[in-house]
């Protein structure tokens, strides 16, 4: 905690605040019917995204599932961009064409929301082969959740990264339930340890409520893999506040199952509460920025709202560089 | 007969008439119950889009769900399939066949002539298809192009409630690997559909509109809108031929021939992307095998050679309309 | 431009030179060095059939053998594609895109449209496809047909060492996935092949023999056989274009188009199983864009839609045989 | 050892023993041109197959690999229609159809050679769920090597027998190679019960050389399969006496490495060798099966050899059961 600047953790507050009030307001929004297709909302879960991307430059590149915007502004996509881009607008980041579960910013280091579970783990790879070939110190970041994690695909790119000795990071954010199923049951390990053990990689398991213990844990497997240490395994434990998807009913939770988180490990909630505790961080200046990303989002919204709709002209551009 | 429920709901029954009626029917895929290990309700979603709701309530076991693995349980489908049971498992979304191809066209659509007639494989795999969701690239293709291209593999396509229940129920007796797969923007059209279990046949055409000028053949949701591209031309005095093949593989070619031979006149309407498409096939069957019937170019209305869009603006131009047929409809009679 | 080479060396030329001439062109695939970790030589293999031999004495590093796992390393491929690596990876058969397709489909062919038009994702994907070789029914497959259909995939389908080396060259620079697909049994084909670098445009076809009385259009292997067929019936005084598409994505619509509106007649040869193929996808274009120009109904010779038999006697009467081509050739003339 | 009476042991060579002629046989006549296609030989692997299809009746069911000959052989299937199927031959188990690659005898409890490595863990998983669905006590075997063990479609199958708790067990004969690739290197945990405790399941390592440790372990896994305590993995190790497949050069292979294994490790020797020392078997029973097996084998080759190809009006047949 003490290795972060105020600058950093203010940087860190804002990140995790913006995630909050983006999908706070995606999940509103929905509700009233102004969002079109399928929305999976990153709500519970900013400390992991936040913890690990804070590590992050543009070169190093994440992969993401379709419970990507999270994930998408912690690596700095732009969120007026995002906001259209899950309205369909041409103003979006993907100009309207990928919505909710594709975008993507390769600028930002962002390779991508995923609609197919397990779809990252490979690509990321790559990502780590391509700064290995390149001899730069660059990584490549998957996340994954507990469902994916059975995927042949992630599990496939686990042992090729340790093969190739690969700078990837693969970071299961375990949220217990993948759509209504229980990690309990679906993944077949005692522990996530022991998985990455048998793919040759050292892995650690962290609370993801807690941004100082992903970013320390990450922190470790970083450096490790900028340095040629090759990859690791993560497990950040953490909880989803909405659905799987909006408009899912959620019968398959415990009682009261997420009123207690929030009251009791909600991530904002324990940052504020460590660095006003700590004296790092005045109650004050995170008020202030609550406001700011308040009317952030509420800008983001209303020029999504406005925005036109792509013109049926771009449906046949985008495909290919050259036919 | 004038009961009506849904085309979900006629999944829903003929599921559970089978499994009823025959005990090596089972169901599995991902969150097809819904609840598995977690603390609250079993059976909470029964499939994503609540199509299997209920049936482990009634049948237990025999319906489960899955880990995120359709390599491995469509495998175990195929697998259980070759000792006898006739598993039905959820591709939740066509779209995913990628990761699980291989059990699918290499192994279930090989085993009879690899093993030289010594294996039968009755597994249906059920998957939703096609555009219209606002699902993007990933959640929306057909793909039935695909499964066609394939030997050893049938493909259903239902666009009414009715023909739900009975291809489904005859998927599941058939002894060849199906894919039956349902368009995910039917399932709250309604229909008359009777109690009893019915099957109908693979291979067998339904003649949805009688007509001598054009013959339209259409796939799954595009059988609706050709048949009001019909309707809608009958007024004028154009009478259409409607043809729904209802099965991709095996294809009713006599159907689709005899009307052509009548009409001297084709379009057909595929969802899918166009290249070597069903558009592709039946153009195809047409100019090979009733040229000397034909009096105009064939004319297809397909979805454009580029994934499936988000944007509504996008997606509804990306979808083959009524208007597009209809011109298509007036082009061959020109 | 005297210089003969194989197929095979042509394919091993282009990796060469453009490895050489480009420092993120990487190769990478199963085997394609060979003896990794193992006691004995390195560049054991260089490939199952030895296309890549000798690359990692030149090149080191930059060519890598992968584990089994397909998913894993062509996704990789992609991934370091969006990074501005130009990888080519070597599926082994083409028969294992079971194992791998999404990553190519909806990966690889979906991100420049999915993302707006950000991304580049310039990756090949070479792999053996055809029958011939007594490999039987997972391992003598086309399959082009299936990859033609995917919008953002380009196919390329060499029929001579020449296409190869300018074709895969092209490949490697073109900044689209690219599936190049080289026909086993073409690999000990020889041809003349300058020793310098250069490019044949993608959607450019090949006439390979003019003559006006009917079109061949054949793909990869199969173009020599329709040459055959065309150069015997010459001697008869019947003249045939055989057209090589040589990329079915994108394909030369204007050529193919050109020929049949000048002669009438059309028969297409596709090694593939027939449904929903490139056999279908000609018949359609023709069928769609030339009808006032056809004089006979088109023929098409393919393999039967079964799998791909073992038995030498079996597989020899699959695949569409010079025989089967001029039958439909003098059907046509009728 | 002593568990297995004298009619077993005398099987069990017999078993090894016409695994090994078979494929010395297929051997030499590949060399000479008579067997078309892709040809993989289980020679020096016969301990595998026998040791662990000893304890399996036609209800059980095996899926096995491109290298398959060997595990039809132990499960039952006829040698006869096998030497012809590897001619294309009308009189073979698949009529010709099949090949090498593709024998299958589905009474016989043999689910078909495979060629897509990790074709068959899947399959497997559906004969377990099959018998425990039907609540009989057989189990299903996945043979796989060392370079299927990476395929995500076996590490898949790990997971879903785990969570489903099948009676399963997954056996990776591991002979050092994948083709030219070591599995010291493709392999990236540093032990196959690391991967095994990965997917929640007991890992056992023995020696492929000796068939009496096969035997046992495989005994062990499959009683508590039989008795539905769920799935197991088996390493088995052991070394290909070919190369990978008919044609190859070999030359990844240390010197003198197969001589080595031949003259110190062969299974047939040290069968014969323990066997004999602990007053079993008399080398003279041996010897006589060592004849039967040679004229079976001889007489496999004749008839395959006169037998027809298959006609060309079954090009057509076989494929749909009804269409
Ligand atoms: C290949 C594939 N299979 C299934 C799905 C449907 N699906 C989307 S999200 C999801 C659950 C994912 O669970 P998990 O990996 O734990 O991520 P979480 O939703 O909890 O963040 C499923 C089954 C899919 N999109 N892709
Ligand atoms: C999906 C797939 N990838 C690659 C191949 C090509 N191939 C056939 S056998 C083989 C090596 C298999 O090695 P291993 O699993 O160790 O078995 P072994 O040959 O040693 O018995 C490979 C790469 C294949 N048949 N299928
Ligand atoms: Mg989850
Ligand atoms: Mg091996």
């Amino acid at each position: 905690m003490s290795e972060l600047s105020k600058n950093q953790l203010l940087d860190a507050y804002r990140m995790m605040r913006t995630i909050r009030d983006f999908e706070v307001r995606v999940h509103d929004e929905f509700a009233k019917g102004g969002i079109p297709g399928f929305v999976h909302l990153y709500a519970g879960e900013e400390a992991s995204a936040t913890g690990i991307c804070m590590h992050l430059n543009d070169e190093d590149r994440i992969a993401s599932t379709h419970r990507g915007h999270g994930h998408c502004i912690a690596k700095g996509v732009d969120v007026m961009g995002m906001m259209a881009e899950i309205y369909g607008k041409e103003t979006g980041t993907c100009k309207g064409k990928g919505g909710s579960m594709h975008i993507a910013d390769l600028d930002r280091g962002m390779l991508g929301a995923n609609g197919i579970v397990g779809g990252g783990p490979p690509l990321i790879c790559g990502v780590g082969l391509a700064h290995k070939m390149r001899g730069t110190d660059g990584v490549g970041i998957a996340f994954f959740g507990d469902g994916a994690s059975n995927q042949g695909t992630t599990l496939e790119a686990m042992n090729l990264a340790t093969v190739w000795n690969l700078p990837c990071i693969f970071v299961v954010e375990n949220n217990g339930y993948a759509e209504t199923t229980s990690s309990e049951w679906s993944v077949s390990c005692d522990s996530y340890a022991d998985r990455a053990a048998g793919f040759g990689m050292p892995g650690t398991t962290c609370d993801g409520h807690d941004f100082f213990a992903v970013y320390e844990t990450a922190g470790e497997a970083i450096k490790r893999a900028r340095s040629g240490g090759g990859p690791s395994f993560i497990e950040v434990k953490l909880n989803r506040y909405y659905g799987h998807f909006e408009g899912d009913s959620q019968t398959y939770r415990g009682d009261n199952e997420v009123e207690k988180i929030k009251a009791e490990k909600d991530c904002l909630m324990l940052f504020r509460k460590r660095v006003t505790e700590a004296n790092l961080l005045d109650a004050s200046e995170m008020d202030a920025i609550d406001k700011e990303v308040a009317e952030l989002i509420d800008e983001s919204v209303k020029k999504a709202e406005a925005a036109a709709e792509p013109s049926v002209d771009t449906l046949l551009t985008d495909v290919y560089v050259s036919y | 007969m004038a009961r009506k429920i849904t085309y979900q709901q006629a999944v829903n029954e003929a599921l559970d008439q089978e499994m009823a009626r025959d005990p090596s029917v089972i169901v599995m895929g991902e969150d097809v119950v819904g609840g598995q290990g977690s603390p609250g309700e079993m059976d909470a979603w029964g499939g994503v889009l609540g199509v299997t709701k209920g049936l482990y309530a009634k049948h237990g076991d025999r319906i489960m769900d899955t880990p995120i693995t359709e390599s491995g349980y469509i495998g175990a489908a195929v697998g259980a399939a070759t000792c006898g049971m006739r598993p039905v498992a959820e591709l939740m979304f066509i779209d995913f066949m990628g990761v699980c191809l291989d059990q699918i066209f290499n192994q279930a659509g090989k085993f009879k002539y690899m093993f030289g007639g010594k294996a039968e494989t009755p597994v249906v795999i059920r998957a939703m298809y096609g555009a219209g969701f606002r699902a993007a690239a990933q959640h929306s293709q057909c793909l039935y192009s695909v499964f066609t291209h394939f030997p050893g593999i049938k493909v259903v396509l239902p666009s009414t409630p009715y023909d739900v229940k009975g291809l489904l129920i005859q998927s599941i007796r058939d002894n060849d690997p199906v894919m039956f797969l349902e368009h995910k923007m039917l399932y709250t059209l309604e229909g008359e559909v009777p109690e009893e279990p019915y099957t109908i046949p693979f291979g067998e055409a339904n003649l949805v509109r009688e007509g001598g000028d054009v013959t339209i053949v259409g796939f799954g949701r595009m059988v609706h809108l050709a048949a009001e591209v019909a309707d809608k031309l009958a007024k004028e005095g154009i009478s259409c031929d409607v043809i729904d093949p209802r099965t991709t593989s095996p294809l009713d070619e006599e159907t689709i021939l005899e009307s052509i031979e009548n009409t001297g006149r084709l379009v057909v309407v595929d969802e899918s992307n166009p290249r070597c498409s069903m558009a592709s096939d039946i153009a195809e069957l047409a100019a090979t095998k009733a040229f000397s019937s034909l009096k105009a170019a064939i004319q297809t209305v397909t979805a454009p050679h580029v994934p499936t869009p988000f944007a509504a603006s996008l997606e509804d131009a990306y979808i083959p309309s009524v208007d597009q047929i209809e011109a298509a409809v007036r082009k061959v009679l020109k």
